[in-house]
């Protein structure tokens, strides 16, 4: 059988497509796709969904079951159910690390901390209130001012030249704008993306100690790719994270895993 | 006699130069250095087009964000008072200001020689700045120049709270997806934005003739919610950018 | 069948000017749940709560700084804007610093011809602060008499007495039927009948009721086999939450402690009092029958606590070292609703309730404090809560998301009524 | 806190003072470490009270403040993730965070055998002590000092209207006693009260005619310096060690005054101040005072005072109301004590506010009003933006000073340094423009 799994974020849309013959088989992941979330949010879902189905041999018609999640989740008419992207993320990372008792989700608009149970289950979450200060926008506008890919900010965060900067302003406009002067006073920018590293660090921390950090710890969503943060995060909590190669997805593939439990439910295990 | 007001803000400096009366030249360049380098960089840009040369000035008056510091200028004006300076140049009449720049975002009230009797700024909120509006219209993928006139075919008002500039943003994110028109978004953006600037007026106890100038004055849209909100229409100097400068060459006219 | 009353809600300044026109009575606007509502009645006024709208309450920062709470800078708003011009008369009853800054605020710039400010005691159980407020009810009593130009004999009061508690009834009769498996109203209907109560003239809302009551018994249950929901914390006016929690999510608000609902219909008058003294009556009913509020406390709550069903965490069980006994002059009257959270923790319970939504209004003191005894409280029994920070303006995105989240990790809960008993809080929440 | 004032001519003053304010500090550890039941309580509770017992009597503004300007932002934040919300009062911020973590600048958090607060200025200081009590399941008592109802001056509020909110007061007082006397055992002493009361009279005299000097133009003291003389009259109002250095300050201020000494070196502009102020606030006045700025008054400090707290309902009650009798027993103390809390807390009405800020500026003779507005401290910053209305009306400017008595996160100086450079270059310019037309 196929389920899949869509996510529209504030920043990017995820689809996840997941064969599985029966119920107790763990199933795997076909094929997935992440694309820049566009105006239209249907539009965006068909657009990521076509992606994800070009790399496969399926066809729409073959898909059983759509679970949608994300800021986009009630937009999408051909999806069966919605779920809310926090209990997706919580089956998503622990169905990648067993282990994941704890998930840290840094998307673009929002993070997220959210505690669960050995089955993925929610026990509690803590999301940034409407504040993108703690999520990844602020790296991106920090990213595209000082001119680097959005990827090689981690890396280069650690070549410091003189001294990480001190970046006060939580508002990532203000913020914006204090980079402005540093970059005009010369401040490498090595210096200002790890002063913004460890701003947006801090920031994340403060928000995880509202609610029990248990181990494991998975850091999913975009910035997880930013090794800068992630790096930081595991020396201030003392213990190594885990996170998935591709940390964007969870969201998508613990929707599409929903999709699938929905399925089995009542057919014999 | 030739007298210059140089201006630096977060993201453009500005530089007019006046003979009595009479503007000679005036400049809006993008910051790209530090604020002292970029306040000389626009200074000589403008001299040039005026066709001269350093000495030929009497006095510089500097603004904004450019610091006492800067060897260029014999005196310090801010930008409020120069504001006030600059509106009166355009409308003797003026007695109200809304300046809206990249960051900041200011309304005063002056008498007739120039003097400001009242002004309250944005202090922590971004929101109503150009910086603002630039992020929104990134997020709409409409180009900042364009959301002014895109607005006016809107006829719908939708209800936002614009506490600050991060939390219109995913504001606006759900309102996409929840399926809005962009040109009605961004018009629901510009009244409640006017409406927050008209809030700040009353709190000064605005009187006509209110002149609107600042980066922000370029967008059509911004212009023609403000008028709506107030109830009369904004006066709109040409070249809003520039005012606060020109209010600094007017006041080096008076020093010298 | 609640058209009627919504409708009420949903254009409370037309209602009120019609009332007016209607009734030839002046209409008294009041700000807190504490005014005793009764007396401005008997005097021959109807009483009409205020409450914030859905705009920013831009005319407020003339007077009243940023971090004062949207609420109460929204009805500031208002009154600049002159919404409130029908009013003949502004009452408030002491309770937050944020109200009081509105009131205040409104009776110097408000141009509302009448202002009156009542100060309801802190203490609600010392016989001290009864006679307080008696004395000062009196003072009230005679304020109203010199506004309407007529005086208020006990048999006035009496009957304003008489219509608020049926009004009381009438309603407690409506919401007994939450309590069922599949209640036959919800939360948004309940909230509907409560705030419309406020916002009309009582004995014409009683009349509706009745007529609704029938209406809703022979009415097919609303939303069977759906999370059971309990709203606890600021006051709410806005319906659209509701509607997010019960229309666009599967879920029932299936009872409250928040002043603009339950909180406000609970507590009769006591009968006895009424025949003597009514006034004593209404002390009575304001600070003892009816459950309190955040701002009100009661000075030997300790005793309530070692005699409370459910000793959930930090509430104030005399630590040993002061197990000796209280002097007279400190053992006050023992009544059941003078503890707000073991109030709302039997309301939970008798309610069947399986999540707790703790509403937040930004900026409000009083809630924020208690905040973390009354999360911790409703873990200690075993029903889990989420807290919502809200607004005059309701985000839906955000707040569909939490509780989404939140009903997704629900589970079936068993309730656990004597918890043993801990020293001090727990930290993590 | 500089030693010295302008000039190079250091206030003789001083040094007694930082010896006072030290001991202070120091008898609180010291008599913690002897294991003396301690009390925390909320600023608004009788100070008189703590000489009927053998007590430490910490309260809860204080310790927040000092918290505060030790910057110890991770006290507030372990409050706000056991859900306290960070828009709270930061002082509580301060003290619940740093009980949860026990540990303060006094070493350990002293942990109370009883809480007091209080209700009636704001909701805070009764639900932030409240909560300290829960989290040490110590016995809680609140003072609910009823304000005089609210009615409009100068209209008389009536004779009953006084007396009831004062004698309401009072008995809870007697209450108050019995529960101190439950809580630690003790028989309350009534020799140190009477004392207690009537020193704390002489003392608020005292301030007055301290606040009266600091008025004189050009003003003998620079206002930095004033503030540090705050912890005598707030924390320290009924000791007599405080009276003598109040009564050193005032005699020196005479003289400084005869020989026309000015607290600043080149005082140009006379400004209010209003609320309390933070950590940061003394560099902010620095500026001030190099912009040849001086704050020659302030609401917030005259509160302490007695006149203050009295004049401005004169027209609207009984004389024996505003009238200091010397108490002889316990009743007749908490007769004085209840009349005074009454005043102060009925004090902080917008209209007495306005009514009084209107009566400074002119008295005064300021240019300027700066008002500090303490997020979440609404019971001192309040009204203020009516106030700044106010004196606009007289043509005087005012700036609103966003800020946080404790918190660091929530005052970001760039932006206030340049609303401040704003705001004086405005109001030098409307002197300029005075001089001009006469």
């Amino acid at each position: 059988m196929i389920t899949v799994g869509i996510d529209i974020g504030s920043l990017s849309a995820d689809v996840v497509i997941l064969h599985f013959n029966d119920s107790n088989e763990r199933g795997r992941v076909l094929s997935y796709s992440i694309i820049p979330t566009g105006f239209d949010t249907e539009k965006t879902a068909k657009k990521a969904l076509n992606g994800a189905l070009e790399k496969t041999s399926i066809d729409i018609k073959d898909i059983s079951y759509i679970v949608a999640t994300g800021y986009g989740r009630v937009n999408i008419p051909f999806a069966n159910k919605n779920i809310s992207e926090i209990s997706c993320h919580a089956k998503g990372a622990n169905y990648t690390f067993n282990s994941a008792r704890t998930v840290l989700d840094m998307g673009g608009q929002d993070c997220k901390v959210i505690t669960c149970d050995e089955t993925g289950k929610v026990k509690s979450f803590i999301m940034n209130d409407k504040c993108a200060a703690g999520a990844g926008r602020s790296m991106e506008v920090m990213a595209k001012l000082v001119g680097v890919p959005l990827e090689s900010v981690g890396e280069l965060s650690f070549k410091i030249v003189d001294k990480p900067s001190n970046i006060t302003s939580t508002c990532v406009l203000f913020a914006r704008s204090e980079v402005m002067e540093l970059l005009r006073k010369g401040v490498h920018k090595n210096d200002i993306l790890a002063g913004a590293c460890d701003a947006l660090m801090n920031r994340v921390l403060s928000l995880m100690g509202r609610s029990q950090i248990e181990t494991d710890l998975v850091i999913s969503g975009g910035i997880a790719k930013n090794v800068g943060i992630t790096k930081r995060i595991e020396e201030k909590l003392g213990f190594s994270v885990k996170i998935p190669e591709e940390p964007q997805i969870i969201g998508a593939l613990g929707a599409a895993i929903f999709a699938k439990e929905i399925l089995c439910k009542g057919k014999p295990a | 006699m030739r007298v210059a007001g140089v201006d630096v803000g977060c993201l453009t400096a500005k530089a007019v130069i006046v003979d009595g009366n009479d503007i000679l030249a005036s400049t809006v360049i993008l910051v790209e250095n530090t604020t002292e380098i970029e306040a000389d960089r626009v200074l000589c840009m403008t001299l040039k087009k005026a066709g001269l040369t350093r000495d030929c000035l009497s006095f510089v008056v500097s603004t904004g964000a450019v610091p006492a510091t800067w060897a260029g200028s014999d005196f310090y004006l801010s930008e409020v008072s120069c504001a006030a300076n600059g509106a009166l140049y355009y409308y003797p009449l003026t007695r109200t200001i809304i300046d809206m720049g990249a960051e900041n975002c200011f309304c005063s009230k002056c008498d007739g020689d120039g003097i400001v009797l009242d002004y309250i700024a944005n202090q922590k909120c971004a929101s109503g700045t150009g910086l603002f509006l630039d992020l929104i219209s990134g997020v709409l993928e409409v180009k900042i120049e364009d959301i002014g006139k895109l607005s006016l075919d809107s006829k719908k008002y939708l209800k936002m709270n614009l506490t600050c500039a991060v939390f219109a943003e995913s504001e606006v994110v759900s309102l996409i997806h929840q399926g809005e028109k962009k040109e009605d978004i961004i018009n629901s953006l510009h009244m409640s934005i006017a409406s927050r600037v008209v809030a700040m007026l009353k709190a000064i106890k605005f009187k006509e003739e209110v002149i609107f100038i600042g980066g922000v004055a370029k967008n059509i849209g911004m212009a023609k919610a403000l008028s709506s909100e107030i109830g009369s229409q904004v006066k709109i100097p040409s070249n809003p950018e520039a005012v606060i400068a020109l209010g600094a060459a007017l006041e080096a006219r008076a020093l010298a | 069948m609640f058209k009627e009353l919504e409708l009420i809600v949903n254009d409370r300044h037309n209602h009120a000017k019609q009332l007016k026109v209607r009734t030839n009575k002046g209409i008294i606007g009041y700000l807190c749940s504490y005014v005793p509502e009764e007396i401005i009645y008997a005097a021959g006024f109807i009483p009409v709560r205020l409450f914030s709208s859905e705009e920013a309450a831009s005319l407020a920062d003339t007077y009243m700084q940023s971090y004062y709470c949207t609420f109460s800078r929204c009805i500031l708003h208002q009154a600049l804007a002159g919404d409130f011009n029908y009013l003949d008369g502004l009452v408030t009853a002491y309770t937050c610093v944020n109200m009081r800054l509105a009131f205040d605020s409104i009776q110097l710039y408000g141009k509302i011809p009448f202002s009156r400010m009542i100060y309801t005691p802190g203490i609600i159980d010392d016989p001290n602060s009864k006679e307080f407020y008696y004395k000062e009810l009196l003072r009230f009593k005679k304020d109203m008499e010199n506004l309407s130009g007529r005086s208020i004999n006990n048999d006035d009061l009496r009957e304003a007495i008489k219509v608020y508690d049926e009004n009381r009834s009438l309603v407690n009769d409506i919401f007994k039927d939450r309590r069922n498996p599949v209640p036959s109203i919800t939360g948004k209907e309940a909230y509907i009948i409560t705030l419309s109560g406020m916002l009309t003239d009582k004995q014409e809302h009683n009349e509706i009721l009745k007529t609704t009551s029938k209406q809703i018994t022979n009415r097919a249950g609303m939303k069977k086999g759906v999370n059971r929901l309990m709203i606890v914390g600021s006051p709410l006016d806005n319906l659209k939450l509701l509607d997010i929690i019960e229309d666009d999510l599967d879920a029932i608000v299936v009872t409250d402690d928040t002043c603009t609902c339950t909180r406000y219909i609970l507590g009769k008058t006591p009968e006895e009092n009424i025949n003597q003294d009514p006034l004593k009556a209404i002390v009575e009913r304001y600070l003892i029958k009816r459950p309190p509020c955040p701002t009100k406390h009661a000075q030997n709550r300790w005793l309530q606590c070692s005699s409370c069903p459910f000793r959930a965490v930090s509430c104030f069980l005399m630590n040993p070292a002061q197990k000796k006994k209280l002097p007279k002059s400190l053992i006050f009257s023992n009544p059941e609703r003078i503890c707000r959270f073991r109030h709302s923790l039997q309301l939970a319970i008798n309610h069947n309730v399986e999540g707790v939504i703790v509403l937040q209004q930004k900026f409000c003191d009083p809630h924020g404090f208690d905040y973390h005894h009354v999360a911790q409280s409703f873990i200690d029994i075993g029903i889990p809560s989420i807290m919502l920070e809200i607004d005059n303006i309701i985000s839906v995105g955000q707040i569909k998301t939490r509780v989404q989240a939140f009903l997704e990790m629900l589970q079936p809960v068993n309730y656990v009524i004597e918890p043993e008993i801990k020293e001090g809080i727990s930290l993590n929440i | 806190m500089t030693e010295s004032d302008s000039r190079g001519l250091p206030l003789k003053t001083w040094p007694m003072l930082k010896e006072v304010n030290n001991n202070y500090n120091f008898q609180i550890a010291a008599a913690i470490n002897e294991g003396k039941p301690i009390v925390i309580a909320s600023g608004m509770c009788p100070q008189q009270l703590q000489g009927a017992f053998d007590v430490v009597w910490v309260t809860g503004e204080w310790y927040g403040s000092i918290c505060g300007f030790s910057r110890d932002v991770g006290l507030c934040e372990t409050a706000e993730r056991c859900g306290f919300p960070h828009e709270t009062c930061s002082y509580a911020r301060m003290t619940i965070g740093s009980m949860i973590e026990d540990r303060g600048f006094l070493g350990k958090y002293p942990k109370p055998v009883a809480v007091l607060g209080t209700e009636g200025l704001c909701n805070v200081q009764a639900k932030w002590f409240e909560a300290l009590a829960r989290y040490h399941n110590v016995p809680f008592f609140v003072l609910d000092s009823a304000p005089i109802p609210s009615q409009i001056l100068p209209e008389w509020w009536g004779e009953d209207a006084v007396k009831d909110s004062v004698k309401y007061y009072a008995k809870q007082l007697e209450n108050f006693i019995d529960f101190l006397e439950w809580v630690t055992g003790q028989k309350p002493n009534e020799e140190k009260l009477i004392d207690a009361v009537i020193t704390m009279d002489r003392n608020e005299r005292l301030w007055d005619e301290l606040m009266r000097l600091w008025r004189a133009k050009p003003s003998p003291i620079a206002g930095r310096s004033l503030f540090t003389f705050e912890n005598l009259i707030v924390s320290l109002p009924t000791s007599h060690a405080a009276s003598r250095v109040l009564e050193a300050i005032i005699e020196e201020l005479n003289d400084r005054i005869a020989k026309g000494i000015s607290g600043i070196p080149n005082e140009t502009i006379r400004l209010l101040w209003q609320a309390q102020p933070g950590w940061y606030v003394l560099g902010i006045i620095r500026y001030f005072e190099s912009q040849g700025a001086n704050f020659v008054t302030t609401p917030y400090l005259e509160l302490w005072g007695s006149h203050f707290r009295y004049d401005w309902c004169k027209e609207a009650t009984p004389d024996w109301f505003r009238e200091f009798n010397k108490p002889n027993n316990f009743a007749e103390c908490f007769w004085e004590i209840s009349k005074s809390i009454i005043a102060q807390m009925t004090r902080p009405r917008l209209e007495a506010g306005v009514k009084a800020i209107k009566q400074m500026a002119l008295e005064a003779e300021i240019d300027g009003g700066v008002w500090h507005a303490v997020r979440g401290c609404k019971g001192v910053s309040y009204g203020e933006l009516a106030e700044r209305e106010a004196l606009r009306e007289l043509g005087i400017p005012g700036l609103i000073l966003e800020g946080s008595p404790a918190d660091p996160r929530d005052f970001s100086e760039g932006p206030a340094l340049r609303q401040i450079r704003i705001f004086i270059e405005q109001v030098k310019r409307i002197k300029k423009r005075r001089k001009r037309n006469c």
